[in-house]
């Protein structure tokens, strides 16, 4: 080859580069960090979360037919000239210290706009704080400790309703039982339900939830006769639950993930445990794999949660995205899964308010966003952060399992009691 | 003086390795420099922590030859002595981090004295016994966040009494200060009277006796030195990660990854925990941060830090130092 | 006073007496050898004397001090050294270091300690397999080693379990030699146990034979040799195989 | 009183079966002097096995036992073949590691090969059956699981005391060394050790799957107690081991009625392993060698 040769390929190629990176660059992205447990204890959960969130994306970065809402017609961030949200996920096993070290990673080296995750109160706990070292906006979408509002950060909001607004719904439904609000049956005697007591896991999350329930009660004038705290690593749960039906309680209220759930709803059947009802505060109670393990058993028993299959019947949008989700990988929305929904839903609208991915104009951007409730999976009133940074228009549903007409069980909501799609169904109805 | 002199001197090293070491020293200092992404930083910063709890273990562990699988819960009291006094008293790091090593020592004399009636496997599972009933215990305990755990405030400025600065860069050459104490530390160590005792014991415990070696005393001496190291190393990690709970500094997996990677790079050798956190560490965050995220692939990456465990304790047994002496054709 | 004085020593586990009612002395500067037939209890009063084994009944003095009841490390600390039949064959010391570790019983110093324990290879003539392992070593060598060991210990009275079994002629004439040397040059008190009758015969200036647990003679070997007790109880035998 | 029997009797149930994970761990012990990090493990896949036996084949989880218990005896013999048999050349240490990589290995074997998610069997004939005697009520399961403990307990036992095999083992056991002298091959007594091993904890998962769920990590919950009661009982000691693990159950399930009865909520549930946990050091100070330890 001549010279000439060489330096007219070289110049071809050089071309080519640059045309490709401006072809490339059309295709403009904004990078959010996402923080999941991917792997380790909590990684069924982790899987569900990825999955509605890349869902999401998908949806807000393609047109989307069929979904009702503006967003799903944007194909991008309209104030972003249309960039593509890319959502980059982490594993951080449930640990916090590699949560802060995977947090650091996205903000320094990924260069993310912000961040998102982590599922563990823990884990958000170092990881905001990262965030908040950085100056790197961080929405939460999934953790209920309510001290993570509490803690006077400038890069943080939560999108989700915290534990305290769903203890407080538990005793908002247990004052309308008594007061005969609730869809289908009559006031109950409030000496009838007078009584309660709770298990919860001995974690972060699990003892705060008992803190709070201990103080709604005695707010709403009930009385907590048992309050036991257990390691949800136990692979015998027969004696905590010998101590709860042994204080003869009214309702049993739990904090329990999966897997102790479902023990501890086997092991109070073994014993025919009696009680008026049973509510538990999410996580194990809500996922999929509750009801699917324990099928019939569960007729009757409550959680709370921020999201419910049945709210497509109320909830068009919903009903939507479900509709995507379930045929996309098999099982409905649940309330980790929907907030997750929201989450980036919330990112893509703050993105598109900010116009920019300048930390300060994002920050500027949450601290004025109000999404209206029509735009959202969740039945909420909107997003809308106060000065802690805490969604103020978030609310919990308590959903009860009932076994429908075909025999299959499925989660109706009971409270709040506009949105009840089923009778109460009062007591419980005992064991199949 | 002298044991001045003796913790600088390696001149019983190899021309090889003192080279190593130099370069390594050289490269240490001037990494964060060297343009490093900020991930590499924080696993650089893992691997000098894990570096020195190693070493810590080691003096038990390996020169002691005792299979101790309980350090966390020093861990667990260094981090808690740190957090708890700035929370509740606004107390400098530098006076909480030796409160918390007196405290790991005192509690680790308590604990070691009826320990060490025991031997071998009794041994062995009554270490990780103590450290689960301290990690329920604080589990519990209201009084110092129970499960929740302590968050440490965050200080607006930058503040060198409270350890607390906005860029990795500081904490990474803090940690590496750290890091050389202990290098040193150890080096004098392994030549000290005590390391030798210790590697009598660990050879031989019966002559050990009849060689004039309170061979209880000795364990226990060597169990509380590498408690006050790994409490060191608990504080650091209340101050860097800036929260903690039982799981993450007490947990029996961080107790069984501070013996692994000493052993995995090869017990009762100066290099061997550093080379060990120099593998695993990196293994694990690297490993995790890329195939973490991939559907499919969850898991696989514990399977080849698994198979990395197993094949070294198979096929070299005092790790993977054991390898590089047996390939420079040293020891057998 | 005697240098060791040892009184009644019981010992019995659980229902299997080894020692009976053992007492003897032995004065400093002495040479006394322990013999006795298989199972007679010797390594047990060996271990009752050094601390491994507490007795059952009985007092052990040594320079006018009851250690009975003291740990190895205690009685060694006291001024007791002691052998071991058989050498852990490990591969984490080298032999200087091995030295090195009896010498620390007396020492904080390492280069004090490595000073010693060059001093004592020297006087051993073993300089050449300082830097070795012990497992690379013929036997005779490792039996040295472990001497070496407890002599860096600095013992007044130094007790040898088996010093010469497993050993050849020559390496056995050698060992006598050594442990002659060892009595009139370092002034130390030798107690030994042995199973090859020649060598106690030539190296001790008295002789203790047990059998059964109990002591069934005590005397100069010439006197030993003679005395029926111990011709039936362990000569006896022997002799009878060997004619 | 009558919750304290209650306690009681729950208690020796769930013993029972905590004696049963053991036994499997016991036995390699006493024979080779290893601890087996992996023991979880392999009552994990023994559990795995009788999960997709049953589903599969659609035969009551009872019926699946032979499949489990035969999983567990493969797997027991390939580790020890391709794997542990190198281990033996190294420390103790080395060999604590070795298995604690297996149990590594294993675990997020079965996470790739399994998911993640969380199985349990919703047919069965025992399962979520119970009936009651008296003020007492009894898990159908529990009592199935806990009478098959005894009979592999009683199979085991008489196996070590009145076979050959099994009194070669016991003397490989007391000494390694004078059984070779007679004869006795230590390698395959060894692979005989893990057979066993991994037989028993292969029963035990089979069991368990009647009211346990399995995932991939299950098996951290039981070897830490199987650990403890091991080293309670003794390590090599199987009745022992049998012992410290009904002792363990009742404690465990003592320790939160206890705490009730003296109206302590101090004492609660939240406490019922960390009690287990102490009492194992407690006694072993005491006694260095466990309650029925025979070895030094």
């Amino acid at each position: 080859m001549s010279r000439k040769q060489i330096l007219f390929v070289f110049v071809l190629f050089l071309s080519m580069v640059t045309m490709s990176s401006a072809l490339f660059a059309a295709e403009k992205e904004v990078k959010i960090g996402v923080l999941y447990p991917l792997s380790g204890a909590a990684a069924t959960i982790g899987r569900d979360l990825q999955r509605a969130a890349e869902l999401t994306a998908e949806i807000i970065n393609n047109k989307t037919p069929g979904v009702d809402i503006p967003m799903a017609q944007w194909g991008g961030i309209p104030n972003l000239g249309g960039a593509k949200i890319k959502l980059i996920f982490v594993d951080h096993r449930g640990e916090p210290d590699r949560g802060a070290d995977l947090a650091k990673r996205l903000i320094l080296d990924d260069k993310v706009a912000g961040l998102m995750g982590a599922y563990h109160s823990s884990v958000t706990k170092t990881v905001s704080a990262v965030a908040e070292r950085y100056g790197v906006p961080m929405i939460n979408d999934s953790s209920t400790s309510p001290e993570l509002t509490k803690r006077g950060f400038k890069w943080f909001w939560r999108t989700t309703p915290h534990d305290d607004y769903f203890n407080r719904d538990l005793f908002e439904l247990l004052k309308g039982l008594t007061e005969g609000k609730v869809k289908g049956i009559p006031a109950v005697p409030k000496d009838k339900l007078k009584n309660l007591a709770y298990a919860c896991e001995n974690t972060e999350w699990g003892s705060s939830v008992a803190k709070s329930l201990e103080g709604y009660a005695k707010e709403y004038g009930f009385n907590m006769v048992k309050g036991i705290l257990y390691n949800a690593n136990s692979p015998d749960l027969t004696s905590e639950a010998k101590t709860l039906v042994a204080a003869k309680p009214d309702g049993m209220l739990f904090a329990s993930y999966l897997s102790d759930s479902l023990l501890m709803i086997r092991t109070l059947k073994g014993m025919r445990a009696q009680t008026n009802f049973f509510w538990g505060q999410n996580a194990g109670f809500e996922m999929a794999d509750f009801a699917k393990t324990l099928g019939a058993d569960i007729n009757g028993v409550l959680t709370r949660t921020v999201f419910i299959a049945k709210l497509i019947k109320v909830k068009k949008v919903a009903g939507q995205i479900n509709a995507l989700y379930k045929k996309k990988y098999g099982d409905d929305l649940t309330g980790a899964t929907a907030r997750s929904v929201v989450g980036v839903q919330a990112w893509a609208a703050v993105l598109n308010k900010a116009g920019s991915v300048d930390p300060k104009a994002i920050q500027k951007a949450c601290n004025e966003i109000n999404i209206p409730a029509n735009e959202l999976v969740m039945p909420w009133a909107g997003v809308k952060f106060d000065s802690t940074g805490q969604n103020v228009l978030g609310r919990g549903l308590i959903g009860q399992y009932q076994k429908g007409a075909d025999g299959k069980i499925d989660l109706e909501i009971v409270y709040p009691f506009d949105l009840a799609t089923a009778n109460f169904i009062y007591p419980f109805p005992g064991w199949k | 003086m002298e044991k001045v002199k003796d913790a600088l001197d390696f001149t019983d090293f190899s021309g090889v390795e003192r080279f190593v070491l130099v370069v390594f020293s050289i490269f240490l200092l001037a990494f964060p420099w060297l343009g490093a992404g900020s991930f590499v930083k924080a696993v650089m910063i893992q691997f000098l922590l894990f570096s020195l709890f190693g070493m810590g273990w080691n003096t038990i562990g390996g020169y002691g030859g005792q299979v101790e699988l309980g350090k966390a819960q020093y861990v667990g009291i260094g981090a808690y002595t740190v957090s708890v006094s700035m929370v509740w008293w606004n107390i400098p790091f530098w006076i909480s981090m030796p409160i918390g090593v007196l405290i790991a020592l005192g509690y680790s004399f308590m604990i070691g004295y009826p320990l060490f009636r025991l031997k071998g496997h009794y041994f062995a599972i009554a270490t990780i016994c103590t450290s689960l009933v301290l990690q329920d215990i604080f589990t519990n305990w209201k009084l110092v966040g129970a499960a929740k755990g302590i968050e440490l405030p965050i200080h607006e400025h930058p503040d060198f009494l409270y350890m607390q600065f906005k860029s990795d860069t500081y904490y990474y050459y803090f940690i590496m200060v750290l890091f050389y104490i202990a290098l040193f530390y150890m080096n004098w160590f392994r030549k000290s009277k005590l390391g030798y005792q210790l590697r009598m014991i660990k050879d031989d415990e019966e002559a050990a006796e009849s060689l004039g070696i309170d061979i209880r005393w000795c364990k226990i001496k060597a169990y509380s030195i590498a408690s006050a190291f790994v409490a060191v190393g608990g504080g650091f990690m209340a101050v860097y990660n800036l929260y903690i709970d039982p799981v993450s500094v007490m947990d029996l997996d961080l107790s069984i990854k501070i013996a692994l990677m000493a052993m995995l790079g090869g017990a009762a050798s100066l290099w061997g925990p550093i080379i060990g956190a120099a593998f695993l560490v990196p293994l694990d965050r690297f490993l995790g941060s890329w195939l973490g995220g991939h559907k499919g692939l969850i898991g696989v990456d514990f399977m080849i830090y698994a198979a990395l465990i197993m094949v070294v304790s198979a096929y070299q047994p005092r790790g993977i130092w054991g390898i590089v002496e047996q390939l420079r054709g040293k020891g057998k | 006073m005697a240098f060791l004085e040892v009184h009644d020593i019981v010992k019995d586990f659980g229902g299997l007496v080894a020692n009976s009612n053992v007492s003897f002395q032995i004065e400093e500067g002495e040479i006394v050898g322990l013999i006795g037939p298989n199972g007679a209890g010797k390594t047990t009063l060996f271990n009752c004397i050094v601390g491994y084994y507490s007795p059952d009944y009985g007092k052990v003095m040594f320079k006018g001090n009851d250690i009975t009841g003291f740990k190895p490390f205690q009685t060694n600390q006291a001024g007791i050294g002691r052998t071991f039949q058989i050498m852990k064959v490990t591969t984490g010391m080298t032999v200087v270091e091995n030295i090195m570790v009896g010498a620390f019983c007396r020492t904080n110093s390492r280069h004090q300690a490595r000073e010693e324990a060059h001093e004592m290879l020297h006087f051993l003539g073993m300089e050449e397999i300082s830097e070795q392992y012990i497992n690379e070593l013929p036997i005779a060598k490792q039996r040295k080693v472990g001497m070496a060991r407890a002599l860096a210990t600095k013992p007044q009275l130094l007790m040898l379990d088996e010093v010469a079994s497993g050993l050849n002629h020559t390496e056995t004439d050698e060992m006598v030699a050594l442990l002659k040397r060892l009595n009139v040059e370092k002034k130390i008190t030798l107690f030994l146990i042995e199973h090859i009758m020649e060598m106690v015969m030539t190296v001790s200036q008295r002789v203790i034979v047990l059998d059964g647990g109990i002591k069934i003679a005590e005397g100069v070997p010439g006197d030993i040799v003679k005395d029926d007790n111990v011709i039936k109880a362990y000569l006896g035998e022997k002799y009878a195989k060997g004619r | 009183m009558e919750t304290l029997i209650d306690a009681l009797l729950q208690g020796i149930l769930m013993g029972l079966l905590f004696a049963l994970v053991a036994l499997g761990l016991n036995v390699i012990f006493g024979v080779m002097d290893i601890v087996n990090f992996a023991h979880g493990e392999f009552l994990m896949l023994g559990m795995y096995t009788a999960f997709f036996t049953s589903l599969l084949m659609g035969v009551d989880p009872l019926f699946a036992l032979p499949a489990s218990a035969l999983m567990g005896v493969l797997l027991g013999l390939a580790s020890y073949y391709w794997f542990i048999k190198y281990l033996l050349r190294g420390p103790a240490i080395a060999q604590l590691f070795g298995t604690f990589g297996l149990m590594l290995f294993l675990r997020y074997l079965a996470q790739f090969l399994f998911g993640i998610d969380y199985r349990i069997l919703q047919k069965g004939i025992l399962i979520g059956k119970s009936f009651s005697v008296g003020p007492f009520i009894f898990d159908a399961t529990k009592i199935a699981a806990g009478a098959l403990s005894l009979v592999a307990f009683a199979a085991v036992y008489s196996f070590l005391n009145k076979t050959k095999t099994g009194k070669a083992l016991q003397a490989t056991a007391l000494n390694k060394e004078a059984a070779s002298y007679m004869g006795i091959k230590t390698d395959k007594m060894n692979a005989i050790a893990w057979a066993i091993g991994g037989g028993t904890v292969g029963v035990a998962g089979g069991l368990l799957i009647n009211f346990y769920y399995v995932y991939p990590t299950v098996g951290l919950l039981f070897v830490m107690i199987a650990f403890a009661c091991v080293a309670l009982g003794g390590f090599g000691s199987i009745k022992g081991v049998f012992f410290a693990g009904l002792l363990v159950g009742i404690l465990e399930m003592m320790f939160p009625v206890f705490g009730q009865l003296v109206g302590s909520d101090f004492l609660g549930p939240h406490f019922k392993f960390t009690v287990v946990y102490l009492a194992y050091f407690i006694i072993v100070v005491f006694r260095p060698q466990g309650l029925f330890g025979w070895k030094k």
